[in-house]
């Protein structure tokens, strides 16, 4: 069964252009500011799925499937990025009983 | 250590089987037991619609009896007060005064005699050490109450009326310290 | 010592050998051999009797405390029952000592099942026991301020109404 | 339209009544298997128990902990429900019921992604419990999210594996043509047994019911996730678990047992098998759902470290080996090896 | 009122309200959390707390309070004459009154040296294996609903009921029964309870044998008890365990067979021992203690002698009513009795049964007065409780539940 | 036109709670919120017919990702008063930052010129199981094992990473 | 605390609670989930009436919650010591309105036989309480005759009880705290 689409509407892509850059940009601003780095890796995943909606709105307008099987390829970069990521934030928390992205900087050594 | 006792048996020693590593047939076996059951009478006494008879020396409330004349067979001697480990018998003796004849078997007699039935544990002792068979517990229950007070039972709900007598023969004669 | 056999003239023997000093008295009342000992030796009697291999009366049954406020000088007391379980052989020690002092050697390092034996006859009695890893009360209120199962304390609750004991003198 | 609407309107009223007259049948099995009665005071035979538990919860104050997070200990009970709610829109119910202005297909939407919407509903019906326990902000009730979560997560990943098997033979994720594809006496049963009861196992895991009740068994954790919850919201979450269980007694005979199939069925047509063939999925259904009872009154749970071996451990392995033997199989069957 | 009502003890709780629910501040190192199991906690069976520090799933160490229904049985029993502690000791370990009487029973009789008819010790046996089948059947049971399996818990407490209905029959009350008197029983068994007892055992093995094949085989239940809460046998005579828990520790320890009182030695019977002392070990000991019991139920039963329920104690055992109106004598009796001015001597005295749980001990001082002047009950419960918290270190919150419920913690016991 | 107006609002909703990630003080509730937008960009691709991608999208990150996140959120305890506070002189130099990134962007787009649209998009399969599949498995065959072995990867780093090195028992 | 007639006076609202009030107040009386506090012998017996013979489920009661949360009756059963009284005050505390309290045997209403330094003399002192059940332990039968007694209270309470004026005196007498 195929749902009643953008398709039939007068939605351009370029809706879904600046749709997916206002959520880029969102994500990019929330890297910035916060200072919680859970919240950080969740902003990374915001921007990675607002690429992912380009890429999902480019496929469906060009008719090209190509394009959303990109899109499996970024999750399965986004979920190996959060698990990781999500242990090292751990094991740091255990060291540093903090989750403030200043801890990294001691890193650098 | 060596055994002690020389009759033992190690009763938890065996290895799990195969099939027994497999789950599945222990639990389908028990599957079918409680299967069984399905299909089995139920066991329910359906209280209070229901009522299951206790035994004849069940230990629930107690009476205070009258002789065949309707005269009340306490003499207030207190011993029953004295055995009561959770002290709830509480007795005010007096004495029996002329034109009381048929009231009273004894010279004396309870003026008060409450039991406290919030209190008793319904052990039987009182039973026991009435020298006079004036106290006996009967096979019936305790009414649960809303307050507290109402379990201060006096003379009113323990001596029997002469138009409803609790009959106690039952208990007597199930041989408790006859002769043999 | 295989020959050994427990009874309680053997084990008496024994242990005098050892502890004759310290033995006050014995007697075996209900054929239980119960010796009186110096309470400052009764640790080293128990440690004697669990390590000996002739005896190996290793078997902790109970411990508790005792009051006797007449005796004085003696008022508090602490009785060991103890058991070889493989001899089959029970033993009962008892130590008094004054109420001003109550104080002995706790057997913990010994029996580690002592450990709330003691506590309780602490609450009951107040009797401390030196090298106990937390000498607190146990089944009372911590902030309870007497010892309940000394002779002089009542039993009763002050705050049960519906008694009347004029008539009976309990 | 409106004939859809109406449709959604009777699944979700059928589903509610079943959930609610799940706890009776609950109580009246626990009970025969007792060889106790059950409930029989609250109306004829105590067929009213589940309305009176209903308006008891009603009636009851509406309590929060003082130290709770309002907004997401409100919100738990509330994904709970909707999640479990949502899973009925792709089961076919039954045959087109034939009528005069054209057919009407008993099923709310018949999704492309058919069993895949099942499971990814599902995955996300984890949050209600997870919500719900750490904003009671009580130990317990961590435990109990903590549990249902990581025991959510695991299991269905060898649930996933092993529909992939039905799927394969399908050749389809829709639901409708699942069913379709059993037509007769042809259930997938005979040709997975192993993947049913994988299936069945992570279905009884994915509910929280017994053997893997760990998430809220008493004897532990007290209530577990929902151990502060009261009124009305507790009923929330009952009420989830049994729509899913529901739902879940669906899946199973739609996926294994041949959904609204029924043998003989040639033999009818229209509506006539529009009728039986719910009828017949329904008998399916109820029957799960008294399997899943006797389960729950007959068996001990596992421990939870028992419980990740026997998911990681043991259903993955055999799913992904049955996966592998009947991908083998059709290879073989269709001949690509010639 | 007194003041400990004002003061607020909020974490005795089973979860501390004013507190976040924090498995990481309280200690820097790791996730480490406090955790209190019970005193309202649904496993303790009672009312106990343990406080568990865990980390995870994982407990790490446990801290135990008890005392909650602390309720002075030995003080009480220094301001009651003899006959009437009968009664208190009901309520020690309540599974399994019936031996807690007898015991104190055999221990006065020991003090006043009386001499007990072979049909009172048979009489005896019968009572105390009925009581230890019932107080088997609620631990094992209840092991059972811990871990999951509800049924098994109602399928035996229908049997369970059953054993009430003969005590019932002898002694008028079901579980706090307050049986026997000192010198025998208050009455003979009747001729009901002879019929009820054969039916007993003969309806009795064939839903024993349902239960024990629910759980005792199947692998979920024989994983989730194997290697939980395991104590050696060594280390648990350190702690002093006794009874059931020792003998799953493999150490053939029971009163009845090394001190046979009351006629034990006359019956066949086995010992049954563990290996690991693990819950299995526990649960598996009890169900076959429990075959135990029947089997020398069965023997009592066919070889009772005929002969009185009483010993010739007058001194002790009042005399039949009767007699009480016709015979001056009997009356004083009666007096001296029930007032508790009978002659009892001076002296020191231990008797030990084999309890539901073990060894339990009653270690009677007389002075010659109408109470005793101290009386000491060997609680098993309480020695052996102390050993949980090194029972559950290093295992799992499930372990622990159900290490605590196969140990038979009875609260009565406990706290005394 | 009705699809458009839900296009737009779904649009607009999507921007909203993904402000809100960002914005909430209580990572929990940014947690809560980055999942609602996940939905919501879910609710998009099935605006775009791709109900695969949808669904997929829905149970990797909403099922699983964001479980993940939730999960350590909970372990860790973070609530409001332990969040990090930033200075308001980088909060204003990021919202700076973001802004002119923002404007640069929607001025590239803005002068993108679509050149060819598929002819008849009514009827768009591209997003259906069969099409993904077939590609997925003929022609990016070889990423996808690759990303098989990335997933490995990630999974054993993860577990040695959060692995604690040695248990902590006193 | 809770006779009949007290709960009808309250509110002015005479002896007839309105239709809808009874049909709801029925409603609840038949779900009324219980909270065992049991602590004693009398939760052994209180086991009992859980199992087969007695079957407290036929009252729609078999559902126990053990978080105080979802209870509606607290059954507080056994002997209730001074150390545990401010903790059974605490569960009744958390316990969500409307709420009923049973107290179950000799030792929670009065202290039974255990009349000692350690034993609480009643639970009526720091909570309230609706029924009382006598005996020590009561039998399954008195139990549900408690759990009948407190079925005829809440179906004839007005859904208003709990906010009235007497009620908040009657939690103020006890040191109750509300609205925790």
């Amino acid at each position: 069964m195929i749902l009643a689409t953008v398709f039939e509407s007068g939605v351009s892509i370029q809706f879904y252009l600046i749709l997916a850059t206002v959520l880029f940009v969102i994500g990019a601003l929330g890297v910035m500011t916060r200072r919680n780095s859970i919240i950080l890796l969740m902003c990374i995943e915001l921007m990675l799925n607002a690429a992912n909606l380009l890429l999902v709105a480019f496929s469906s307008y060009f008719g090209k499937a190509d394009g959303q099987i990109f899109v499996f390829f970024i999750m399965v970069v986004a979920a190996a990025e959060a698990t990781v990521g999500l242990s090292i934030l751990v094991m740091a928390y255990r060291n540093a009983r903090t989750v403030d992205v200043g801890i990294f900087n001691k890193l650098k050594g | 250590m060596q055994s002690l006792s020389n009759r033992s048996k190690v009763v938890s020693d065996k290895p799990m089987t195969f099939m027994e590593k497999l789950y599945l047939p222990a639990i389908l076996g028990g599957m079918w037991i409680t299967f069984t059951h399905l299909f089995r009478k139920h066991n329910t006494l359906k209280y209070p619609e229901q009522t299951k008879a206790f035994a004849p020396v069940y230990r629930g409330m107690h009476v205070l009896k009258r002789d065949e004349q309707g005269r009340e067979n306490c003499t207030a001697c207190g011993l029953c007060a004295v055995a009561c480990p959770a002290e709830a018998i509480t007795m005010v003796a007096n004495e029996r005064e002329k034109g009381e004849e048929h009231l009273y078997r004894e010279e004396k007699y309870a003026e008060i005699y409450e039991i406290n039935m919030l209190r008793c544990i319904f052990c039987g002792l009182c039973e026991e050490a009435c020298p006079k068979e004036a106290i006996f517990l009967t096979d019936r229950l305790v009414p649960t109450e809303y307050e507290r007070a109402d379990f201060i039972y006096g003379k009113d709900k323990l001596v029997e009326s002469m138009d409803y007598r609790i009959d106690i023969t039952d208990r007597q004669s199930t041989g408790k310290r006859t002769e043999k | 010592m295989s020959d050994f056999t427990l009874n309680n003239e053997t084990v008496l023997e024994r242990i005098s050998a050892h502890f004759g000093d310290a033995i006050l008295s014995s007697e075996t009342p209900y054929d239980l051999l119960t010796l009186v000992v110096e309470p400052t030796r009764v640790h080293d009697l128990i440690k004697f009797l669990k390590e000996d291999e002739a005896l190996q009366i290793s078997f902790l049954t109970l411990l508790g405390g005792i009051h006797f406020p007449d005796n004085k000088g003696k008022e508090l007391g602490v009785n060991y029952h103890l058991h070889s379980l493989i001899h089959n052989f029970r033993i009962r020690l008892k130590i008094y000592f004054s109420i001003e002092n109550p104080e002995v050697d706790s057997i913990v390092d010994l029996y580690v099942g002592a450990n709330w034996q003691e506590r309780e006859t602490y609450d009951f009695f107040g009797i401390t026991f030196k090298g106990h890893p937390n000498m607190t009360r146990i089944l009372n209120e911590d902030d309870m301020d007497y010892f309940p199962m000394r002779k002089e304390y009542h039993l009763e609750d002050a705050t049960r109404e519906d008694k009347d004991d004029r008539f009976f003198g309990r | 339209m409106l004939e859809k609407l109406i449709l959604v309107g009777i699944i979700f009223t059928i589903s509610l009544v079943i959930a609610m007259y799940a706890t009776y049948f609950e109580r009246k099995v626990a009970a025969w298997f007792q060889d106790r009665i059950g409930p029989d005071r609250a109306g004829p035979f105590g067929l009213l128990q589940p309305l009176a538990d209903g308006v008891k919860m009603f009636l009851k104050e509406d309590f929060i902990p003082r130290n709770s997070d309002k907004w997401l200990f409100i919100m738990g009970p509330g994904i709970a429900m909707f999640t479990s709610l949502m899973t009925s829109t792709i089961i076919p119910w039954g045959p087109d019921i034939v009528t005069a202005s054209g057919n009407i297909v008993l099923q709310v939407a018949d999704f492309d992604i058919g069993i895949l919407f099942i499971l990814g509903v599902v995955s996300v019906g984890v949050y209600g419990i997870m919500i719900g326990g750490w904003a009671s902000n009580n130990k317990f009730s961590l435990f109990g999210a903590i549990r249902a979560s990581s025991q959510m997560i695991s299991y269905e990943l060898a649930m996933g594996i092993s529909v992939i098997t039905i799927v394969m033979m399908t050749g389809s994720l829709s639901l409708r043509d699942i069913t379709e594809a059993q037509h007769g006496m042809n259930w997938n049963i005979f040709y997975q047994p192993l993947a049913f009861v994988i299936f069945f196992v992570c279905s009884l895991a994915e509910l929280n019911r017994a053997p893997f009740d760990l998430a809220e068994c008493e004897s532990e954790l007290i209530g577990g996730y929902h151990t502060e919850y009261g009124s009305m919201k507790l009923g929330f979450f009952l009420f989830a678990e049994y729509v899913g269980m529901f739902i879940s007694s669906a899946v199973i005979s739609i996926l294994f047992f041949g959904g609204y199939n029924f043998p003989g069925m040639d033999m009818v047509e229209g509506n006539t098998l529009a009728v039986l063939g719910v009828v017949a999925l329904f008998v399916k259904i109820f029957f799960f759902i008294f399997v899943i009872m006797w389960i729950r009154w007959t068996l001990p749970r596992f421990r939870f470290d028992q419980l990740m071996h026997l998911g990681w451990k043991t259903l993955i392995p055999l799913a992904l080996i049955n996966l592998l033997v009947t991908g083998l199989v059709i290879a073989f069957t269709s001949g690509w090896f010639n | 009122m007194s003041n400990w009502i004002e003061e607020e003890k909020s974490s005795l709780l089973k979860s501390n309200q004013n507190e976040k629910p924090q498995l990481s501040k309280e200690t820097i190192d790791g996730d480490i959390a406090t955790l209190n199991l019970g005193p309202t906690h649904p496993a303790t069976h009672g009312i106990f707390q343990n406080i568990l520090r865990v980390d995870g799933e994982k407990i790490l160490s446990s801290e135990q309070t008890v005392g909650y229904i602390h309720r002075a049985f030995e003080k009480l029993a220094e301001r009651r004459p003899f006959n009437q502690i009968t009664p208190i000791t009901d309520r020690l370990n309540y599974c399994s009154s019936p031996i807690n009487n007898i015991g104190w029973e055999m221990t006065v009789e020991k003090l006043i040296q009386a001499e007990i008819p072979k049909r009172v010790d048979y009489m005896r046996v019968i009572i105390m294996e009925l009581a230890r089948i019932a107080d088997h059947l609620v631990c094992n049971s209840v092991v059972g609903v811990d871990t999951g399996a509800l049924t098994g818990f109602t399928y035996v407490f229908q049997e369970r009921e059953k054993i009430y209905e003969l005590f019932e029959e002898v002694c008028g009350a079901r579980l706090t029964t307050n049986i026997g008197r000192i010198g025998g029983f208050e009455r003979d068994f009747s001729p009901t309870f002879h019929y009820k007892l054969k039916e007993f055992l003969r309806t009795f093995p064939k839903v024993f044998n349902e239960f024990d094949s629910l759980l005792a085989r199947n692998r979920i239940f024989m994983d989730r008890t194997m290697k939980a809460g395991p104590i050696s046998g060594e280390r648990a005579l350190e702690y002093g365990f006794v009874g059931p828990n020792l003998r799953a520790a493999g150490i053939d320890y029971d009163v009845r067979s090394m001190n046979p009182y009351s006629s034990y030695q006359d019956f066949d019977f086995i010992i049954p021992v563990g290996v690991n002392g693990d819950t299995y070990d526990r649960f598996m000991v009890r169900q076959e203690e429990i075959r135990q019991s029947l089997r020398i139920i069965e023997q009592a039963a066919k070889n009772i002698p005929e002969g009185s329920f009483k010993a010739d104690l007058p001194d002790f055992y009042l005399p039949p009513k009767e007699k009480v109106y016709n015979n001056m004598e009997a009356l004083i009796y009666h007096f001296k009795i029930v007032m508790g001015e009978t002659p009892i001597p001076a002296g020191e005295v231990y008797h030990s049964v084999e309890g539901g749980n073990g060894e339990l001990g009653y270690y009677l001082v007389s002075d010659g007065g109408r109470t005793p002047y101290r009386l000491q009950f060997r609680r098993p419960c309480f020695i052996y409780y102390q050993a949980y918290p090194e029972m559950i270190t290093g295992s799992t919150i499930s372990d622990a539940v159900l290490t605590l419920s196969s140990l038979n913690v009875i609260a009565g016991e406990l706290d005394a | 036109m009705s699809i458009e107006i839900l296009v737009y609002i779904l649009g607009g909703l999507t921007v909203g709670s993904a402000l809100m990630v960002v914005l909430s003080k209580h990572p929990i509730r940014s947690v809560m919120y980055l999942i609602l937008t996940f939905f919501l960009i879910s609710a998009n691709y099935i605006m775009l017919n791709a109900q695969f991608v949808a669904i997929v999208n829905m149970m990797v990150y909403a099922g699983a990702i964001m479980v993940l996140f939730l999960f350590v959120l909970m372990l860790l305890n973070l609530s409001k008063e332990n969040e990090p506070k930033s200075s308001l002189l980088v909060k204003i130099a990021s919202a700076l930052a973001g802004g002119s990134l923002l404007l640069v962007l929607v001025a590239a787009i803005k002068d993108i010129v679509v050149l060819q649209v598929a002819e008849k998009v009514t009827d768009n399969a591209s997003g259906l199981v069969q099409n993904l599949g077939h590609l997925l498995f003929t022609k990016y065959v070889l990423p996808f094992e690759v990303s098989s072995i990335l997933f490995i990867a990630a999974i054993v780093g993860a577990v040695l990473l959060a692995k604690r090195e040695s248990q902590i028992i006193e | 605390m809770g006779k009949i007639e007290d709960l009808q006076t309250i509110n002015g609202e005479g002896y007839q609670l309105s239709r809808l009030e009874h049909v709801l107040a029925t409603a609840r009386a038949n779900s009324v989930w219980p909270l065992p506090f049991a602590t004693s012998c009398c939760g052994i017996e209180y086991m009992a009436t859980m199992g087969s013979n007695y079957d407290l489920a036929r009252f729609g009661m078999e559902r126990m919650s053990f978080s105080p949360r979802q209870a509606d009756l607290l059954i507080v059963a056994g002997t209730i010591s001074k150390k545990l009284g401010p903790i059974l005050k605490k569960v009744y505390e958390q316990m969500a309105e409307p709420k009923w309290v049973l107290s179950v045997g000799a030792c929670a209403s009065s202290g039974g036989i255990f009349d000692t330094y350690s034993v609480l003399q009643g639970i009526d002192r720091i909570i309230p309480v609706d029924v009382y059940v006598p005996g020590c332990p009561p039998r399954p039968e008195q139990i549900i005759d408690g759990i009948i007694r407190i079925h005829e209270l809440v179906k004839n309470e007005p859904l208003r009880r709990r906010y009235s004026e007497e009620y908040k005196h009657l939690l103020h007498d006890h040191n109750i705290e509300t609205n925790e």
